[in-house]
């Protein structure tokens, strides 16, 4: 007989409730990893994680640790509040592109502006997911949502913002990545970025982001394998992968 | 032999699908002969005998519904 | 007098909206006075769903359907949440496919249909809808399933026409299952 | 006109093109997104203006400017996203700008739910924004009444220079009825607008749209001339209806869906022999008190019904002027009280008097 | 204690401070602008937290967070800048956060005017937000009362788990007076907050701030545990002054700066052997009811008297429940009434029975 | 005898209205410019100008066009607002650093996105003015104000943003240039900026934000020529001159 | 009793603001009641400003005066704005540096004092409001001027110190201007 | 002799003193023996003979106050 090892299992990180996610959504891989950081770097207990609005609202029902629900967009403002009275504490806020591109990009840029010792999970799948699909700052030139029902349109809905490239321009940010889930290389790419991003914190270093490419096959319209499959060949051609500022490694601050 | 086994937590599957792509040697799939609680054809390994333990099934699905271990063997 | 309140509840997926959406459309088409409302269940997705659809030649008053007269019944959780509202000797038409080994109330009139089955054996799971639909109508005569029908070919045009055919057995097939 | 069975959302949505609706700005939240959905395909069908706005804050702002240069616009939103909209709407009341806004309301406070609710009538009846102003706030019981309402709701609007709340629960936004979506609705005298500012000035003086008063003479004339379009709109345009008066007992206040449930529920009460009628305001603002002097001698007794913890009864009690008792039922949360619930509550009023 | 003359907006600052305030956060708006300024000094040197916010709604979200982590925390603004907040003032009732803010009134609607107010009253009672919700709101009239309200409001808003308001006209703000900073103020009896998501998680389970209840039933009890906060507020802590009502004939209802210039017009009107009290309301929510109830019978009118067009005087109606007459004088824009105009008007009131 | 040539004198752009600034502060000699170049592209008559909250926010009675107050921070979206229904129209925004770098990035930010035709003339002075001299995200390291009472310190208060780099990163940006008005020659320059950016809206090419490092003598506490001075000395070498962004000139669109 | 309702009005920079506040600061030091306002006119910079002190051994009711004891006048839009608000036989003083020809009423006590040009010789042109308060002390005897000089000796501390001679000279100055 | 001259409009100015500290000839100061309307110390040119009509000033003047004006000899 064999004994056994276990090699892979539900992260401590995550509590036991079902996740509301759809099939296949990428929301779900991207949890797992914040919370196996989480459990790695032995924070868990004195985190508090920021639900925000949109598919992940009820995360704060998955991450097994304290945790605040904000406002739409308001996530990185919350988390301000929080880290200025208790500094003590690891603070990220999860966030989609509707949340923080959109409604809520003040917030992020103000938070990066002041170097609030925070991380920002920026979970970017080019759509609305939870209100049913509506188009984002990120939705792609000619993709079909709800509210770009022929295509969005580069005359009358302008161009794809590029979150992790204009974060990069604040001063005040530290380190600002750009990662993708779509396969198991890049899944474990993604989590040293976010075990880099929030030791960073715990070192004190300064705001980090990190954006995930992500889908959305329900509001896509597509399999979940689909899903991945199209954010690769179409969304990171335009939101390129890879690490657009990082204060860590010399000048800057 | 296989290297080691996958177990499935049947109940928090979605059967998304998403999982099987991954897997190096092809053996996962859904079980369109039952359905689970929520309503979803759960993932089942196919022939588990071949199962390396690679671990991408399980790093791949959202729902942490894998749990992968492998066989050590024992110095005799 | 046509006077109808019935609920159509089931997982989200399993076309319960679009059922309920089809008879007051027919209600409409009909120049009678209907009122379709939607309910989802507290999760995302993949939770239930279900829709109360009143049709009636008078005008509708409450949205809401306190006694229905008929429901219908896709799923387990339906059952237990919308049996206990079914009026005395109103029509429960449940999907076997899917609910087994429930206790059902005895002051009912109950029509089993193995939706799902036969759906999978016309070629299409998701046609399961249509199948108690089929069923729904025959016993309850609102309307024939023809005028069901043209609703449907206004709705699907383009690459959804061919969808129709198989729509058309499906509720053939329920009408079947209920004979 | 034959009728055509529609989502309330995109029946209000195509209500406001058939208005005149030049422009929609918005920003997506359940329940009412059906209604820009349906416009970001139909607007641009008819040459006019469609934008997914960034938040509700820059919405409300955008609606702003349009209705500055002159456009006929419509926003639409949610109770949180009409809470974040309050400092734009003050601003418009300030600067007197027509727009229609409709409020699919929501269970709150804060996130609540995303169920059917009436519990922003204090938000949409006192103002949530800053300063002395109202909105002129109309509350349809039916689609046909939400369409109806809509297509007069931009004159209003231009007529008073001041924003229209539609104000709708997420029931009627949700659910599907057949309309008539061509229905004549009165049309209001309306002056043209000679006061925009759209850069448009071959033949005037320029144009300023502005809320600010520096010198408080100024503001205080400001404030005076504007308390007099809501003190008119007070006389003049309240509007409500009676339901089942003749005779009753007992009258029931609500608005909406809620009176709708009310209708059947004093069909069961009827049944039993008990006469209740009901009170249904449409405006919300200005609020019908005419009504409450309508009202039959026989009336006895009020119950005000609402989705809400009983945010319209000030009104009723201010309304009634200590005439008749007051009784309350409500459900909150996104539960929608049933029509038997209704009945059980009147009966409880009326029965200590029934059984003398 | 020796007092010390300060400005309004930095003994509120003080005051703040003294009642353990561990952090601020806000952003600059006139005439408020002393107080976060007197802040970003003091807090540091108490080793406190000061930010000045990107904005009001960044401001409110962090004043949630930090609430939710426990602490003790303030926000101050004015009008257009609470109009701002109102989405998250009711995220804060929905999740049950205490927190203390501070409105300076200006003039309104929209930018308004930067000269003293007091129309904000609908925004300040009835909410602004969406949802079934109130705040405890205190208008103190003097410095040294808004120190003491203020020193107090910690208590309440941890002790009610709700936003207390403290309501000041631009007045307040402005003026100096000398005050006493360490008078005693009421002790609310506290119980320990377990119940904050503050990441220190050592020996209890985690906590979760929230106020998003998707299952309707959930959200209705929930919005049923708040109105029971609301109506507890409402029986035992409602605070009003009763001034010079002996053998009354007219009381003048009045709060804030307005009731002091009214204690001036009743000291004219002594001297013209005219009997005139004041009723000082000090909640604006809970409102004062049982004032009402207190006056003496020599009270045959009642004259509302605000810097609105008469916004409190529904309020007082409710309450005076078809009792007395009800009058009404406001002076609106930034303009504030003087002691004659008071005086003219209650002698207008009197004049008629006076001269029998 | 001599004839006269008049080569210079109060353009008809601006009304005759006393303007409300402080003495010698440079909103002035920017209304100047902005009036000038609206008059010389003969637009005067087919401008709307949207005042936003701040020292400037009475420049509805300055500038001699159709104006609209915006409230603070939201001058982009009501242009928005106003250019979309009145395409014909020229549409600028006013906005001091508070307005459009703090409260009112997001919108800014979004008027950019989305390709907006309208031009953002943006006033940099490093402050708050209007309300008594807050710290404003341009505030430079050390600057001291009246909530920043012993000089910004990036710890609590983060690095200064800046806005022309940040805005460049936005593909739906057409042109983005920062000038400054510290002497005769600069501000000839920064005219031409602003032809440059106002032709560009006139040729429908989109959207254009001219940042203007400008001055606060008053809470600055400075005469005005000192101010003038401390800007070049401080502001200009955080806050460089120069075109950050010019889609008309190839890529990019 | 003291008891005094003082209006203090000119152009924003002549330091009538800071006037108001050194009365107010002598009232508190005496534990006298005090109230000070301010108000500035609608104006964003340059425009006029004034401030309005009570003194009194009761308490301060309404913080507006309507008819003020004095007025200290700095400019001329605050002479036509204050001057018909005076009590009959108040106090007017004047700052004729700035104000001149101007109508003044009959029925009050009228004080001209030069004070820019008193400030100018004493070689600052900001004490001018100093020597306004010289002088209105010197009438209304409301405080002398040392206990004036005792608050601002405690608030110009530091490198303003040496303000604090000229600020005296200027008081005396006032002072004699209206012996 | 002067190139051109600058008309000041006294009460729209000041006294800020900005314009004249870009003067290349150096003949522009405030009046402290007069004050305007607003209460402020206007401009004045010291020797009008020397202006060379640059228009710096009034480039520079926020306010509008300085009108240039370039003498054109006429053809004889
Ligand atoms: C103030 C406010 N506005 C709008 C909404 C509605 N809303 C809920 S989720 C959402 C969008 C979420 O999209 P995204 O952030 O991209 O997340 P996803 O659902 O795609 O994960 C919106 C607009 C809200 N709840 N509050
Ligand atoms: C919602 C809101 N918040 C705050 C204010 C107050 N306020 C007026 S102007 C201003 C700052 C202006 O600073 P800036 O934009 O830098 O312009 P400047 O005055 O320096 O020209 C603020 C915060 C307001 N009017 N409205
Ligand atoms: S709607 Fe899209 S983003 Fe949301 S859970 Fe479903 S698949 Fe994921
Ligand atoms: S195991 Fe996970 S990834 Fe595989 S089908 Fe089930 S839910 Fe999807
Ligand atoms: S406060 Fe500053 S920015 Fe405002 S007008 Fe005065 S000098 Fe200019
Ligand atoms: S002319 Fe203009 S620049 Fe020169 S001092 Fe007067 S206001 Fe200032």
């Amino acid at each position: 007989m064999n004994n056994v090892k276990t090699v892979y299992k539900k992260s401590e990180g995550l509590t036991d409730k079902y996740m509301t996610y759809c099939p296949g959504c990428t929301h779900g891989v991207i949890h797992k990893i914040v919370a196996e950081v989480l459990v790695e770097l032995d924070v868990l207990d004195r985190t508090i994680g920021i639900s925000s609005v949109g598919c992940s609202v009820l995360n704060y029902d998955f991450f097994n640790c304290d945790m605040q629900q904000a406002a739409h967009g308001r996530a990185p403002a919350v988390a301000t509040g929080i880290k200025r009275v208790r500094p003590n504490s690891i603070i990220f806020t999860y966030q989609g592109d509707g949340d923080l591109a959109s409604i809520g990009i003040a917030e992020a840029i103000h938070a990066a502006h002041r170097g609030e010792n925070i991380t920002i999970v920026f979970v970017n799948n080019a759509i609305y997911g939870m209100t049913g699909g509506q188009m984002a700052p990120t939705t792609l030139i000619g993709q079909k949502t709800t509210t770009s029902p022929n295509g969005r349109d580069a005359k009358t809905q302008g161009l794809p913002l590029r979150i992790a490239e204009m974060m990069a321009t604040i001063p005040g940010a530290t380190y600002i990545e750009r990662v993708s889930v779509h396969n198991p290389q890049h899944v474990r790419k993604a989590k040293k970025a976010l075990m880099k991003a929030f030791t960073i914190q715990k070192e004190n270093k300064g705001f980090t982001l990190i954006e995930f490419i992500s889908t959305c096959p329900v509001n896509w319209g597509m399999t979940p394998k689909d899903a991945v499959d199209w954010a690769v060949d179409n969304m990171i051609p335009y939101y390129p992968l890879g690490v657009f500022k990082d204060a860590t490694v010399g000048e800057e601050k | 032999m296989a290297k080691g086994r996958i177990i499935i937590d049947i109940e928090r599957c979605k059967g998304c699908a998403l999982c099987n792509s991954y897997c190096p040697v092809n053996i996962l799939d859904l079980d369109i002969t039952t359905t689970n609680l929520k309503g979803y054809t759960p993932l089942i390994s196919t022939d588990p005998d071949k199962c390396i333990a690679c671990g991408f099934c399980a790093i791949m699905c959202p729902d942490s519904v894998i749990t992968v271990e492998r066989f050590i063997k024992e110095a005799k | 007098m046509i006077s109808e309140k019935v609920i159509i509840a089931g997982f989200g997926g399993q076309g319960v909206m679009l059922m309920g959406q089809l008879l007051s459309y027919t209600a409409t088409a009909k120049e009678l006075n209907t009122l379709w409302f939607p309910s989802y269940g507290p999760e995302t997705r993949g939770g239930t769903a279900n829709c109360s659809v009143t049709i009636s030649e008078t005008d509708v008053n409450s949205p809401v359907i306190s006694t229905p007269d008929s429901i219908i019944i896709m799923n387990k959780p339906s059952l237990d949440k919308f049996q206990p509202k079914l009026r005395k000797d109103g029509h429960l038409f449940l999907n076997t496919s899917l609910v087994k080994d429930v206790k059902l109330r005895n002051d009912l009139n109950i029509y089993k249909i193995p939706a799902n089955d036969i759906a999978m054996e016309l070629g299409n799971l998701k046609v399961a809808n249509m199948v108690m639909l089929g069923a729904y109508l025959e016993v309850t005569k609102v309307f024939d399933p023809e005028s069901v029908l043209e609703v449907l070919k206004k709705k699907f045009t383009g690459s959804k026409a061919t969808l129709i055919e198989i729509n058309k057995k499906a509720l053939e097939a329920g009408k079947q299952a209920v004979l | 006109m034959s009728k055509v069975l529609m989502k309330g959302n995109e029946a209000m949505a195509l209500a406001a093109i058939k208005a005149g609706c030049e422009a929609f700005y918005g920003y997506p939240i359940t329940p009412q997104n059906e209604l820009p959905e349906y416009l970001s395909k139909h607007m641009a069908l008819h040459g006019r203006v469609f934008v997914q706005a960034e938040s509700e804050v820059a919405a409300i702002n955008m609606v702003y400017g349009a209705a500055g240069a002159g456009a006929r616009v419509l926003t639409s939103s949610s109770s949180p996203g009409i809470a974040l909209k309050q400092e734009g709407i003050s601003y418009m009341a300030g600067a007197e700008l027509p727009a229609v806004i409709i409020n699919v309301m929501r269970g709150g406070p804060g996130l609540g739910g995303i169920q059917p609710s009436q519990a922003d009538y204090k938000q949409i009846t006192r103002g949530g924004g800053n300063g002395d102003y109202y909105l002129y706030a109309l509350a349809p019981e039916t689609l046909q009444e939400a369409v109806d309402l809509i297509k007069e709701a931009f004159d209003i609007a231009d007529y008073y220079r001041n924003p229209v709340m539609i104000a709708v629960d997420g029931l009627i936004g949700q659910m599907m009825e057949p309309v008539d979506l061509d229905r004549e609705v009165p049309k209001w005298d309306l002056t043209p607008k000679t006061w925009v500012a759209d850069g448009n000035r071959k033949n005037r003086e320029r144009n300023v749209i502005n809320s600010l008063y520096l010198d408080p003479n100024d503001l205080e004339n400001h404030n005076l001339h504007l308390k007099e379009k809501f003190d008119d709109m007070r006389k003049n345009h309240q509007r409500y209806e009676l339901v089942n008066m003749k005779n009753a007992e007992i009258a029931i206040v609500a608005y909406g869906s809620v009176s709708r449930i009310a209708r059947t529920a004093i069909e069961i009460l009827a049944e039993q022999g008990i006469k209740c009628g009901i009170l249904r305001p449409i405006t919300l603002f200005p609020y019908p008190k005419k009504a409450f002097h309508a009202l039959p001698k026989t009336v006895k007794d009020l119950l005000v019904v609402e989705m809400s913890t009983g945010q319209m009864l000030e009104d009723v009690k201010l309304s009634n002027e200590c005439h008749l008792p007051v009784h309350f039922f409500g459900r909150v949360g996104g539960i929608i009280p049933e029509a038997q619930e209704i009945v059980d509550k009147v009966l409880e009023i009326v029965g200590g008097e029934k059984h003398e």
